[in-house]
């Protein structure tokens, strides 16, 4: 009844796509469209709710349509309801805020038809049970989301980055054809159970390889990772945040799914692979963050580096399963799964965030903002909650899953195998310096946008957004203090799932007292997230009524006092460059071959010096140049024969008579 | 049927093999033509023979065909028609007589190769009409490939089609062998005029004289 | 009508149809002939669907024709409703004088005549005659702008079309010789039910040599790659709606014929396997066709490129072999021809409200014309092979099963479809995408074929009617 | 009655942390000034600092945000749960299962988070500059932190601190190498958060030097007091941790006896006190680096605790 049920929205959001068509023209069709899209992904968020909270069985259902002989399987079950909530809770979130955000797009025919049918695809792609539908859907959501993409057409990047991100999505179907042609066999069974049936016992590495190209793809990992930053800028606002936040959790969804649950038992040198890949995604990601000016391109750089911590907690989870270790292994997926879980909230938050900015002072790039937290103070607060978060700070949930990943990792010396042995800690060291190098990353971000003196007359009159988008980004907001300070509510709902793929889950947390949470065993290592929260309140509460109690509650307004210098130009303040230049000099010289030019004018002249930084990105220039370098230069080769005369074409011809003859000559 | 009809078509057959390497010997367009007529003359004669062989009244209309259209009309078409166009004199081949030679040599020995591996009990009269049909069609199409000039290709192209029209009549009891071979003369009547229609002098892909590669599908 | 039997229908209407048109002279009235004569036939090609008749020594209908024949009179069908509205808007700018456009029609019908007395051909020599006479009807109505280009690409197309012709017939009399020492002198050894039963006792070398020839020949007429020169230039400077019908249905049809070799091929054991020939002859068309796609500069020269591409494709699906990879084979055949027929009515009328057919200068389609625009996004996404149109299905079905079966072969596919794809959406977002140029005039001729086409398309993408998966699964069978 | 008896301890530990903390900062002054030849402050000066600061008037930035005006509340607020979390003078503290090691790292982040975010408040260079080598000293010193907290984790099985102390109480651990360099890193990862002499120079205000009196420059009066407690209480509180887990001696067990609380109590201020000096002598006989060493200087850091965490995982009995 439930499968039928999301089935069925899924259907109406389709619908509600068309439907968007015919109403192109008209002024409500941004409120019509969005609203129902957020009723409907409710509907689907409490049905999957439901199904996961009561641990119902999985339902499956068959559709005619689809391949003819194997027709169009659906599936329901804990995995697919935990996604489905993911899905749909960013999925809702965004569509509550594009009913703010909505009136500011241009061109809204574009988006408004290709929205509802981007979220069906997902939803479709998590229900998915056969390889056929799987795959048709994956690539449907990635159709929408291109046209999404390339709703603003006009500007050059943005088609360019379209045309990446469609390249770089089918090459990831390619991948995962293939890799369900090797896992469905010739005779051509797809449907899921038939493939589960089959799953040879030992595990076929190809499959990993090219799920790992497939879903590694979508998801961000470092070699393929480079259209994301490309693509999910490019978007508007709260599609860049269903793209963040919720595609690459499908992406994740469906490396689960195929090689968790479908192939057979994994190899310890597969879980390795995975960690090592999480953790140097990771700190690529993070490092290229730290780089960039524009506000999207930042969260984007950031995403890779959630998906890299999320990755690093599925490696372990593998690595344990290979060594038979279940609960070791339902911590790890637990920590993976929770991860992914809070990404979806602040990431969509912090793009809510960078889309209210963007509608108020028409800019994305840092260094022409500055003291919007005098102008908008709501989502000032909402992007400082998403900030913490993100940097993974005690109260707030970014640190929760990030506590449970050390503590995977703290499991890992029973692991017997040598390279296991020697790169879980490596990982580990990898995952603490992303960690801290994120947070300095938002401390750039928040600071040099939201604090300080406005660089720019457009920051200067930014006005607060409308009342949706304030609202959306104050319930992610909540809902990130919540999962945080409550983390034992979300580790018992994914009890399920974890339970349905590593076969083993982590002990209750909801019945130890005062809420805090124990991964193994109390002995080991425990956290209560609502205690730290009450006692720093309580403590700087306390602090404040003394302070104000006994010592002086006088306040005088001076101009800063910057150890004398009198100069008000705001030109003076620390900008996004040179924030991150210490950390530039650090790790940039390896990474990015960076390169610093200084031209001083010469004494008297008049000019002003000009600092010029030069940073090379070595994944683009050493994989995906070379290829389109390759791929020019045949075409080019082979633009001749396009040009040739009559006569060489009918050599051509005969060579290729001759040829068969002399083959049938030999042959026998 | 054994004995001397079978030499005899078996003879005929080996004589156009032989006339289609002359062709390849020529370099002087007019002594070209005049050895298609004779190749036109030898494939008649082979047909009438095949005729009277199976005692096919049909094959006699082929046999005609060949003789009046392709041994008489259409030479001396092409022969008025290269001296309006002036291109009587040269005769330019992509490759030295030598190793077209040589090609044509090994074309056949291919051929033979490949058509005489048919096993013992297809009778051998087919048997070695079609290894010299196929001899005679990639002599035919080596032609086309090696001459640079349209009526030297021309020439080529039918000289295959007279191959074409000896392995048709080498299968006894085939119908549509007439039709074919109105069919293809009608198809040659078609190329003859176009040449003449777009004045091709020089190669085959320049439709007219002052053309000289000035387009050639989105030159760059 | 169960008296009349709907096959004679199907072969006398465009006869009949060429005749009358060949008398008369105005457009108007000869363009609404040619659609009604379409139409008649088309109806009469769907009642083949109720009655059946039986295959006699000259004509034979069965699962595999049976769908072609009406794929061919209803993309005809649909193609003559287009060329009707594109020829008058042409004969308005003045690119074409009535004088030109003489025998345009009859032509037409000439043409779906060849191609379906070819479907339906029982004997190879009729086949044979009725793929000529389909070709030399292009030919001329290739030629029919009498530009220079036009001709050059006729006259190509003339020269390289009579060197196939030569192959084919003279494969088609090596099938008749193995033939007829078994089943004996005359028409029967020429009749394809008869030489399907008894090609097992047929002598294995002179087939071999037979299918090379026809592979040859008829291969010229598909477009495979060492073969292909005369397509590109045919399709760009012929008129448009005689590129929906190459691309469309002559490609099909000499496809067909191939297949129809082919059975003969694997029902005898000793023969040589045609299976590496072709899954050779596809790979290089597919990878040969994608990388020029990148180079090309005219918009129907660069789709005449992607139907090499996709004919590359096929032919690799029947020379895997196999229940799935021939169910796949003529599954994408059906939808190439819907979906390519689809995107050169959009081509079509992008050049006429654009006046070019330069890549170059057509950009912001979606802008400027956003039904032709999206309609062409969504005829390029599904020649791609996108989801969730039909090409998709049978791609996956491909490439999952090469992929299992052969992994090796399956590296050139995914290389040869990944380059493809990149081109032609490096260049679709050239022209549907960007700043707006060229002029805005509104498109007369009508939409309804290309969104028809299109909607029969994506409806496959999704759900197979029963019966024709049925046809195709079967057919895949005896394929072998 | 427990829980009263647990609730008074907890509560003495925490005022107990808030008392001494300026007292230690005084003692170290104190020990430089003798070093150098000059009488120096008294020890208790730093109350007397703080007493002054609060009585002040807080002068704000004309563009100072309300974020601005929070920050010093909540940077004292978890620098001081921090600082009450680690164990003094007894182990096995009520709140200490609310937050183990890597949580209290975490907290001190947080506190740091704010601490940089209120230095770019104001949108002046010299709080940009604080910021900006405070991010790029944690960057590393973070990891360092947690490679170390891995060392100690994977020897006494378990995040907790009071659980690490016991076990270190009990010797059950030994000598072990990854202790060792556990220790030195922490030592390293200490001097840098703490912003002591050869990573930054507190007593100074010269721009091209100052980490972290940059951030808290444009702070005055009951502001800044707060900040310099925070601060001196963050000293306080990683001379605990090294006291408490590799100089664990006399800290009191679970809820033992009174006279046990006092021992543990005399030998934590016994262990301040050395700390203290040895602090002092370590600052004044080296020199400020470079900026741009510390990298090299904390990269160490981290290869130790990375090196110390590679050999634990290798075999036990590294």
């Amino acid at each position: 009844m439930a499968l039928g049920f999301s089935l069925w929205c899924a259907a109406a959001l389709l619908a509600l796509g068309v439907v968007a068509v015919l109403l192109a023209r008209n002024r409500f069709a941004t409120t019509i469209i969005y609203s129902a899209s957020l009723l409907l992904t409710l509907a689907l968020l409490g049905n999957a709710l439901i199904h996961l909270i009561t641990n119902a069985a999985p339902e499956t259902t068959i559709l005619p349509l689809g391949l003819p002989w194997v027709g169009a399987h659906f599936r329901l079950d804990a995995l697919a309801a935990a996604f489905l909530i993911l899905v749909n809770l960013g999925a809702a979130g965004a569509s509550f805020y594009g009913l703010g955000y909505g009136r500011h797009e241009i061109s809204p025919s574009r988006v408004l038809p290709f929205y509802p049918v981007f979220l069906a695809g997902m939803n479709l792609v998590v229900q998915a049970d056969d390889a056929f539908s799987f795959l048709l859907s994956w690539e449907f959501m990635s159709l929408s989301s291109w046209a999404l993409v390339m709703a603003h057409h006009r500007v050059p990047e943005n088609r360019h980055a379209g045309y990446v991100y469609i390249l770089m999505a089918s090459f990831g179907t390619l991948a995962l054809i293939l890799a369900f042609g090797l896992l469905a066999g010739p005779e051509g069974n797809y449907a899921f159970d038939a493939i589960r049936a089959r799953a040879q016992t030992q595990g076929a590495w190809p499959v990993l390889m090219l799920v790992l190209i497939g879903a590694g793809s979508k998801a961000g990992l470092v070699p393929l990772h480079v259209w994301l930053p490309l693509a999910h800028p490019a978007a508007p606002s709260h599609v860049s945040a269903l793209m963040s936040g919720v595609m690459t959790k499908v992406a994740v969804y469906a490396f689960v799914r195929i090689l968790f649950d479908l192939s057979g038992s994994p190899d310890w040198w597969w879980g390795l692979m995975v960690l090592s890949i999480g953790g140097g995604t990771a700190v690529m990601g993070v490092l290229h963050a730290l780089m960039e000016q524009d506000l999207k391109r930042v969260l984007a750089y950031s995403t890779i580096e959630n998906i890299g911590i999320v990755f690093v907690g599925l490696g372990l989870a593998m690595a344990f399963q290979a060594n038979a270790l279940p609960d070791a292994a339902a911590l790890a997926f637990t920590a993976a799964l929770f991860h992914a879980f809070n990404h979806t909230l602040f990431k969509s938050l912090l793009f809510f965030g960078a889309g209210a900015v963007l509608s108020a002072t028409g800019e994305r790039n840092m260094e022409h903002l500055g003291g919007l937290i005098h102008r908008m103070p709501v989502t000032t607060i909402a992007v400082l909650t998403g900030c913490v978060a993100i940097s993974a700070l005690p109260p707030l949930n970014g640190f929760a899953s990030e506590w449970l990943t050390f503590q995977a990792i703290l499991l890992s010396p029973e692991l017997p195998q040598w390279g296991l042995k020697i790169m879980v800690p490596a990982n580990g060291a990898l995952l603490a310096l992303a960690a801290a190098l994120a947070a300095a990353c938002f401390i750039r971000l928040f600071g040099v946008s939201f604090l300080g003196r406005p660089r720019k007359p457009v920051a200067e009159q930014a006005h607060e957004v409308d009342i949706w988008s304030r609202t959306a980004m104050a319930i992610f907001a909540a809902l990130c203090l919540l999962a945080g300070a409550l983390p034992g509510f979300v580790i018992d709902a994914l009890a399920p799932v974890v339970q349905a793929v590593t076969g083993s889950h982590m002990p209750a947390q909801t019945t130890i007292d005062w809420f805090s949470i124990v991964p193994i065993a109390a002995s080991r290592s425990s956290y209560n997230g609502l205690l730290v929260l009450l006692f720093i309140a309580l403590s700087a509460a306390l602090t404040a009524y003394l302070v104000h109690l006994f010592a002086s509650k006088s306040v005088r307004r001076a101009p800063p006092w910057d150890c004398g210098f009198p100069d008000p130009r705001p030109v003076t303040q620390y900008s996004a460059g040179s924030f991150s230049q210490p950390i530039r000099r650090v790790f940039g010289t390896l990474i990015f071959q960076e390169r610093e030019q200084v031209f001083m004018p010469p004494p008297g002249d008049m000019r002003p010096a000009r600092f010029h930084v030069e940073l090379r990105d070595l994944v683009w220039e050493f994989l995906y140049a070379p290829i389109s370098g390759a791929v020019s230069v045949t075409a080019d080769r082979l633009n001749v024969l396009q040009f040739l005369t009559i006569r060489r074409y009918l050599s051509l011809v005969f060579l290729a008579l001759v040829s068969l003859l002399l083959v049938l000559a030999i042959w026998s | 049927m054994h004995g001397l009809a079978f030499d005899i078509a078996h003879l005929l057959a080996g004589g156009l093999v032989l006339v289609s390497l002359m062709m390849l010997y020529q370099d002087r367009l007019p002594a070209l033509i005049n050895v298609f007529a004779l190749h036109a003359i030898l494939l008649a004669a082979s047909v009438t023979w095949q005729a009277n062989i199976q005692h096919e009244p049909y094959l006699y209309v082929t046999a005609v065909i060949a003789l009046g259209f392709k041994g008489f009309v259409i030479p001396i078409a092409l022969r008025r028609m290269i001296v309006r166009l002036g291109i009587h004199r040269e005769i330019e081949t992509v490759v030295g007589i030598g190793p077209t030679m040589l090609a044509g040599i090994a074309l056949v020995a291919l051929a033979m190769v490949v058509m005489l591996r048919v096993t013992a009990q297809a009778d051998p009269l087919a048997r070695e009409d079609l290894a010299f049909a196929l001899s005679v069609l990639l002599l035919g199409l080596l032609m086309m490939v090696t001459r640079r000039n349209a009526v030297g290709q021309v020439l080529g192209f039918m000289s295959l089609e007279n191959g074409l029209i000896l392995a048709a009549t080498g299968a006894k009891g085939m119908p549509l062998v007439v039709e074919i071979s109105v069919a293809f003369s009608v198809l040659i009547a078609f190329i003859v005029i176009g040449i003449f229609l777009f004045r091709i002098r020089e190669r085959f892909d320049t439709v007219d004289i002052q053309a000289l590669d000035r387009f050639r599908g989105e030159r760059p | 009508m169960t008296m009349i039997n709907p096959l004679i229908l199907v072969l006398v209407i465009p006869v009949g149809a060429a005749a009358i048109l060949a008398l008369i002279a105005n457009y108007r009235i000869s363009s609404r002939i040619n659609v009604l004569a379409s139409f008649i036939t088309l109806l009469a090609a769907l009642s083949l669907f109720i009655q059946h008749p039986e295959p006699d020594s000259y004509f034979l209908v069965d699962d595999l024709n049976i769908v072609f024949i009406v794929l061919n009179s209803f993309v005809g069908f649909t193609t003559s409703v287009f060329s009707a509205t594109y020829i008058a808007h042409e004969l308005e700018i003045g690119r074409l004088t009535p004088a030109y456009l003489r025998f345009y029609h009859a032509m037409y019908q000439v043409m779906m005549f060849g191609m379906n007395l070819a479907l339906v051909a029982n004997n190879i020599g009729l086949m044979w005659v009725a793929i000529e006479m389909a070709t030399l009807a292009t030919i001329l109505m290739v030629g029919i702008y009498r530009t220079h280009e036009a001709l050059e690409a006729a006259w190509k197309y003339f020269i390289l079309g009579s060197v196939g012709i030569a192959f084919a017939l003279f494969g088609t009399i090596l099938v008749y010789m193995a033939a007829e020492p078994v089943i004996g002198q005359g028409l029967q050894s020429m009749v394809w039910t008869v030489l399907i039963e008894r090609v097992a006792e047929f002598d294995p070398a002179l087939l071999n040599v037979a299918f090379i020839f026809l592979l040859l020949g008829y291969g010229t007429k598909v477009g495979l790659a060492p073969l292909h020169a005369w397509l590109p230039d045919a399709h760009a400077e012929g008129p448009t709606p005689i590129s929906a019908v190459l691309s469309g249905l002559l490609l099909n049809v000499a496809l067909y014929a191939v297949l129809r070799f082919k059975m003969l091929m694997a029902a005898n054991p000793a023969a040589i396997a045609p299976g590496p020939l072709m899954v050779t002859m596809g790979l290089v068309s597919l990878v040969f066709a994608a990388f020029m796609l990148y180079r090309r500069r005219d918009i129907k020269r660069m789709f005449a490129y992607s139907s090499i591409e996709h004919m590359g494709i096929i032919v690799f699906a029947f020379g895997m072999g196999g229940p799935l990879a021939n169910f796949a084979g003529l599954l994408q055949m059906t939808m190439h021809s819907l979906t390519k027929s689809a995107i050169f009515f959009a081509v079509g009328h992008i050049s006429q409200v654009k006046g070019t057919q330069k890549i170059s200068e057509i950009h912001g389609l979606t802008e400027t014309h956003p039904v032709l625009g999206w309609g062409l996004v969504l005829g390029v996404v599904a020649i791609a092979g996108m989801p969730p149109l039909g090409i998709f299905m049978s791609e996956f079905l491909v490439v999952s099963s090469t992929f299992s079966r052969a992994p090796l072969l399956a590296i050139p596919l995914v290389l040869g479809l990944m380059v493809g794809f990149g081109a032609l959406l490096l260049r679709l977002s050239g022209f549907a995408f960007g700043e707006p140029v060229g002029s805005r005039a509104p498109v007369q001729a009508s939409y309804v074929p290309m969104f028809a086409h299109l909607a029969l398309v994506f409806v496959a993408g999704i759900y197979l009617p029963p019966a024709l998966v049925a046809w195709f699964q079967h057919v895949a069978s005896i394929l072998g | 009655m427990v829980l009263i008896r647990d609730l008074a301890v907890q509560g003495v530990q925490m005022t107990l942390v808030l008392l001494l903390a300026p007292l230690l900062t005084g003692i170290v002054r104190k020990v430089k000034a003798r070093l150098l030849r000059r009488r120096g402050p008294p020890v208790i000066q730093p109350y007397r600092d703080l007493i002054r600061l609060m009585r002040k008037e807080a002068v704000l930035a004309v563009n100072a945000s309300w974020l601005f005006r929070a920050v010093p509340y909540l940077v004292f607020a978890a620098t001081w749960v921090a600082a009450a979390l680690v164990p003094t003078f007894a182990t096995g503290l009520l709140f200490s299962w609310s937050a183990d090691l890597i949580a209290i790292i975490a907290l001190l982040g947080s506190a740091r988070f704010f601490l940089a975010l209120a230095g770019m408040d104001v949108g002046t260079s010299f709080g940009g500059i604080g910021s900006s080598r405070e991010a790029m000293i944690a960057s590393l010193a973070e990891p360092a932190m947690i490679m170390i907290i891995f060392v100690l984790a994977l020897i006494a099985g378990s995040t907790q601190l009071s659980i690490i102390a016991e076990f270190m109480l009990s010797l059950a651990a030994g000598l072990r190498v990854s202790l060792g360099l556990a220790l030195i890193a922490l030592i390293l990862v200490a001097i840098a958060e703490n912003s002591r002499i050869p990573v930054d120079n507190p007593a100074t205000h010269l721009e091209l030097t100052m980490v972290h009196e940059a951030m808290v420059l444009e702070y005055s009066g009951r502001h800044l007091a707060l900040i310099e407690l925070a601060a001196s209480l963050k000293l306080l509180l990683y001379m605990s941790l090294i006291a408490c887990v590799f100089v664990p001696w006399g800290l009191a067990p679970m809820d033992s006896a009174w006279e046990a609380y006092a021992l543990g109590g005399i030998a934590y201020l016994g262990k301040l006190l050395c700390g203290g000096v040895a602090l002092a002598i370590f600052e004044t006989s080296i020199a400020k680096m470079r900026v741009f060493r510390v990298p090299a200087f904390l990269g160490a850091a981290l290869m130790l605790g990375l090196l110390g965490a590679l050999l634990r995982f290798v075999s036990g009995s590294f």
